[in-house]
């Protein structure tokens, strides 16, 4: 199994989930994050003082899918989630040894 | 018959009757100093609906004080009950509560009636009373905030686990019906006011009773899940104090209504004179009530607590509120000191006896209050300690019996709580549907 | 010539002219009951003030509710809109709008001039008046604070979309000439008030006025992005229910300014025995209406929506705006619980019309008010259904069409939309550079 | 001998004593048309009252903007400095304030005693007055109010970094000393008031006392961690805007009662009317103040800062404090407009010089303070530029000295300064042991 | 060592953490996410419009121990965190490769 | 490539990234976490009951590098992070499958 973890931008969240329901993914989580990186934060005034925001808003979602789904989940997530512009974000894959869903204690595939 | 002897026993202090004084004053003083009948009715009327408004205001700071002080989950439905509250109060006390508390008092109750207002004095030729008086809407309007107040005190107590319906039923029946009969006894000229009860604007008859029925509905309701596990007391801190401050300050604010208001005429010197000292009294006791709650906490636990310094101003003003004309102001400070150690005491022992209080309510206006009835005779001579001491054990013996047989009576038909899962997961998911604060961090969009 | 009957029909049914009769009373009875003529001035004018600093006070509840009815990317916005538009229009109000609404009104319009003072009744030897009036700068502050909320309407509906410029251009137009213009048909003393059009606090004049310059420009700017989709409504919950409800309390606070110093008068007993009537109708009326919509929600819905029990109080408040006075209080219950019911069927009528509305002003102010407005002939005598339709379809199509065209010019010049990225990340950050609540979760450090 | 000439440059303009005004008034003007002594008696009183309720009201405006333009860790005790403020700043203006301030001024101050109130004209006859005054506890009232504000301004600046106790000690001695002190020069019939230096409702007295003893306060404490760092300025955004949004608004609301009752009288139509204009005046400036910011910040930063908005408003409202009765309207707007304009310019002037005023208290109400008090002679012609610059200067020097004096104690005996990790925690969990906001997220349970 | 993640409803916290202590885990780390699964969102009304709420408030414990404990601490978050309803959630297992302990250096397991 | 997962001190987010750039670092995700461990929190009083706050605030910092950066990258963070007291947190190395940029749809160490 594979743990896909992407950063986007907020506003994508609902095509991204979208893009991965359409694909059989029944379940994700996501988290509210902030990056930094190329895309850089506008440079703000506040009260006067010059104040560049360094980290922006961004969505983590999690979704584990099983060895054979990460590419195409990958795949749909950075097609849903694509801009063009600079901030898009990232999607990492890691490998994941087991998974359990709590409710019946079913490991492995199963449990997603 | 309507009569009012709200300053009973002050106005037999002073030796003219309550609103009579008015007219006599306009009659005595040289024409060329005194105040007109007409001017005088004009600004009795006014003090009303001025510090009516006031009253009305604190509905609002009820309102945030108990947003801010529940959590996140329940303040939506915190939000709501207040609103409610409201607006349920005022029907109520339209359509049964003010003339079961006014009309032809019988000594324990009033008639049951639905109010109109009746102004004899002015005509078609223009005003021909012979005595002051006011217009009989404004005194119900005042009289109306009042038992609103009454009601949003409940809705602190028994917040994060009771039910939508049965507590606006609970509210139907004290504004409409509970409050009233007991206010007859003293301000409708009952039993008590006829003994000398003296209670200027309401520690016992607003306070004590929205306390006591509080205490009831917290008893038979039962603690929030996980308050109290394994004899150890588990605080859920409030979600909002910023919000709990501002509600602070609202009721602060208010308060200048609901005891100035409460001198129920403005239309004589002698009578603005009283509400400047009413002022002065209300403001100097929620400041001792403040200074009181914050150096204790300090000794005693090396931190100012904000919540209970917010509530040293409220059970400052809750002590002062029985007497706030008579003391001099350093006695005022006094007295609200005492209600702000008072309430620093009384939090963590209604804790100890497991009584689930959300804001401290209990502690503010049941204890607080019992302690400003009492204070009373300190300055004022014409109160006696055993008389007040009749007065609070009476009306809080019928709100305390009346108020718990009818939650026990919604407990066993439509049920008062929240099922588990409910309170768990909040009751604005599962009564409102709504979050308070819907949204899932800064940066999401709609999810 | 400056001349208000805003009580046009009430005051012929009572057989004395409005102000006049103020006069009257002074010299009628007997001396020594009589509030005497600079009396009578001092209580007038101190009216005008104490209900004018109530009805500003609804500018802060205008800020709050619409602050927490958008999302938090579009609340630093929201409130910088709401404390412009208060600045802007008592500017526009003292540079042209009152002496337009007031000034040698022709019939359908007043004069062009900047407006200033003028109480000949006092002079160097004291108050000279034979009748009593009021200062005059008293009646400036009072009607100012009612132009401005009429432009707060707007804001709440086109909230999250409108640029800040254009919007306040429009409000300098709304204040300065369409309102003022309109005003003057009826308060100013115009055809409409000749006509016996009675519209007393401006459930129409006010109110209906602001409802149908924001549905133009709701109509105008469009709905926001992802708000109808494929046919389908997608709500955008409010992010800060507590301030809504705040602000939803201080309108209401306000309202008893907004109402009881429309009775223009206080220097009577019969006038301040009035006011109370109307605060008693203002305030039971909104009781009705949150009563009604909490019932209804709760039926259609099985949860109780307390952004719909606000919305209904405020339609219940302008429900009775147009006639606080005639109706007795069961009767005022009634209209303000039917403009609870208005509203919670007239919110998700206008999505189906595909009409943003953020806040449900356009439900509350314009439906409500146009309900209220008819509703006067129920309790006035004096006003005829046919006269109040006039004054509805005329205000109305006079409004709509003329802020139509406001809107339509800024689009094509300037633009009045927000574009879509800015939209998506919020107008805070596009407009203001700087976010409501800039703090990523409790525990970071500035970032 | 108690004499207060507040208004001294203007009544003298006037040609009658201030408050003798209203006696001659009552007896000049014919019988059948004047204002008897009693009644006018009740007026003064009912306006100190009810703009000191007002005022009052300000203190819930400071607590709310500061508890929004501070960071969350720090939100808590700002909150509880502003309540603990108003209490000591009532107290201790009981204690000896009020007397120093007023009582037997010899020209430079008043007499060490506690207050108490004689109101000589009420008998048990009732009113004997031969002129009309007031009730002298209305007057307490109303002047213990203003100094709270002055109190309130310095909390802002000073946030984020003072120690509680030692800032409670500094209020202590703040509002029971320098402040009635310096008070007692102009208000209470001193030096100040025999020069004829004008200042009618404290843009120096009140406002600009606040923002030295602020300004000492931020140089003795010394910057926030983090706030200059190699030269540059790092923001530290407020975390609640509309929290601060409700606190400006509070505070305009307030400002009528503020510059409305510092007329001092209401008795005759000639006062009633100046507070007319009062009120006009004032409004007027805090919008000219706002709409100011707001196009400025436009065309600097191609963004509007709302705190800036706010800071505009409340500059506007400061600058026409020293005199909201003779300008027109116009230039009222204009005033309002000029301390709109000084406090964008100001607050990163402050931050250039390194002084961290958290919520820009020093640009709001010390230099707009400044800015007002030399407005005055272009309106009032009994005021000169000179004496107006004497008094800002001798005021000033006082006040800056005296605090930096206190300030400089309380740093070397008990420390005013919180440990920099107190800071880098926040003073909420360091001082009071609990959070703001204390939930982690909407879906979190207790943790 | 493993990283153990576990996404559970909010109000079993306590119980898992409890549950963690108890077989001597030193520490964890808490994060709030909104989680989508088989547990659907309440259909809600806002203002007389249906409003489906896809993503559930949920509680993500990551907690790092040593390979031999991973299983114990997998059974007893499951335990802790079961109440049959759906909705408990899952727990992921990732491999770790080191853990450092910032105030002092250590790696290994002794930085647990 | 590594994913560098932090946990550490909120105050000290802005030394370590300023740490991290100054290695070459060109982005990072920060979320807000709250953790439990050997430092404990304060016993509070809340309306005078004793209130032990189990879960101290803290962000927790990722970052994905390419394998030769790892050990610098941890480093990094583990020197700017230090306070040497108690509750300085960790830092976990996992290793990552792939990198993808949303934007480009670039994998690997080119995605960075
Ligand atoms: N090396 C990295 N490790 C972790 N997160 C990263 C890394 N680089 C970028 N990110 C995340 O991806 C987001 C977008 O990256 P950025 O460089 O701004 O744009 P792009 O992905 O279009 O090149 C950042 O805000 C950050 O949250
Ligand atoms: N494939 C997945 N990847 C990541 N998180 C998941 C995945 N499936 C479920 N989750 C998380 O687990 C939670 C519970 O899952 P759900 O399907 O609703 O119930 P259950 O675990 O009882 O089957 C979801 O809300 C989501 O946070
Ligand atoms: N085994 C663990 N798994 C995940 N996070 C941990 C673990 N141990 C500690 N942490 C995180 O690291 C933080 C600091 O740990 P703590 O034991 O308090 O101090 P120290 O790291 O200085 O020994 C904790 O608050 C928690 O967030």
């Amino acid at each position: 199994m594979k743990l896909v973890m992407a950063i986007i931008k907020p506003f994508k969240l609902d095509e991204v989930r979208e893009a991965l329901t359409s694909l059989g993914v029944q379940g994700l989580t996501i988290s509210e994050v902030k990056g930094f990186g190329r895309q850089k934060g506008q440079t703000e005034i506040y009260r006067g003082a010059e104040y560049s925001v360094s980290f922006l808003p961004k969505v983590k979602v999690e979704v584990v899918v099983a060895d054979g789904q990460a590419d195409a989940v990958v795949e749909a997530i950075q097609k849903a989630g694509s801009t063009g512009r600079i901030g898009d974000g990232k999607i990492f894959v890691l490998d994941l040894q087991t998974a359990v869903r709590i409710r019946t204690g079913e490991s492995g595939d199963e449990a997603l | 018959m309507k009569f009012k002897n709200l300053r009973f026993g002050r106005s037999a202090r002073l030796g003219v009757a309550a609103l009579g004084g008015l007219g006599v004053a306009a009659m005595a003083a040289p024409a060329s100093a005194a105040t007109d009948v007409e001017t005088a009715f004009i600004f009795n009327t006014l003090s009303f609906l001025m510090h009516g408004f006031l009253v009305m205001w604190m509905a609002a700071g009820f309102a945030m004080l108990e947003a801010g002080l529940v959590r996140t989950k329940n303040t939506t439905m915190q939000c709501l009950k207040n609103i409610a509250i409201y607006s349920v109060a005022g029907i109520l006390y339209y359509l049964i509560g003010y003339n079961l508390m006014y009309m032809d008092v019988s000594g324990f109750i009033g008639s049951f009636s639905i109010w109109s207002a009746a102004d004899p004095s002015i005509t078609a030729d223009g005003f021909v009373g012979e005595e002051a008086g006011y217009a009989a809407g404004s005194d119900w309007f005042f009289q109306m905030v009042f038992v609103a107040a009454t009601a949003s005190i409940v809705s602190g107590t028994v917040a994060e686990r009771v039910k939508l319906w049965p507590f606006l039923i609970f509210t139907v029946v004290l504004t409409g019906i509970i409050y009233p009969i007991q206010g007859s006894w003293t301000w409708g000229g009952g039993w008590l006011s006829e003994m000398g009860f003296s209670d200027f604007a309401g520690s016992t008859i607003v306070h004590s009773v929205g306390g006591w029925a509080a205490l009831a509905g917290a008893i038979v309701i039962g603690a929030r899940k996980g308050k109290f596990v394994d004899g150890k007391v588990h605080p859920m801190p409030g979600a909002n104090l910023p919000l709990a401050t501002l509600g602070t300050f609202i009721l602060w604010m208010g308060w200048f209504g609901f005891n100035g208001g409460s001198q129920l005429a403005m239309g004589t010197a002698a009578d603005i004179r009283d509400i400047s000292s009413i002022y002065i009294n209300t403001n100097l006791a929620a400041a001792g009530g403040v200074v009181a709650a914050i150096i204790l906490t300090q000794v005693m636990y090396k931190k100012v607590d904000l919540t209970m310094a917010l509530n040293g101003a409220l059970a400052g003003l809750v002590s002062i509120t029985a007497e706030p004309l008579a003391p001099a102001p350093g006695l005022a400070v006094i007295i609200g000191a005492i209600g702000g150690v008072i309430v620093v005491f009384a939090v963590p022992m209604l804790d100890k006896l497991k009584i689930d209080d959300v804001v401290g309510a209990v502690s503010v206006h049941l204890i607080a209050g019992i302690w400003g009835t009492l204070a009373v005779p300190l300055s004022n001579g014409d109160a006696s300690f055993v008389t007040q001491i009749v007065g609070i054990v009476s009306i809080g013996a019928y709100t305390f019996i009346f108020s718990l047989i009818v939650w026990t009576i919604l407990k066993v038909t439509i049920g008062v709580r929240a099922s588990e899962e409910d309170e768990v997961d909040g009751l604005d998911k599962a009564e409102c549907g709504m979050e308070a604060y819907p949204e899932f961090g800064v940066g999401s969009q709609r999810m």
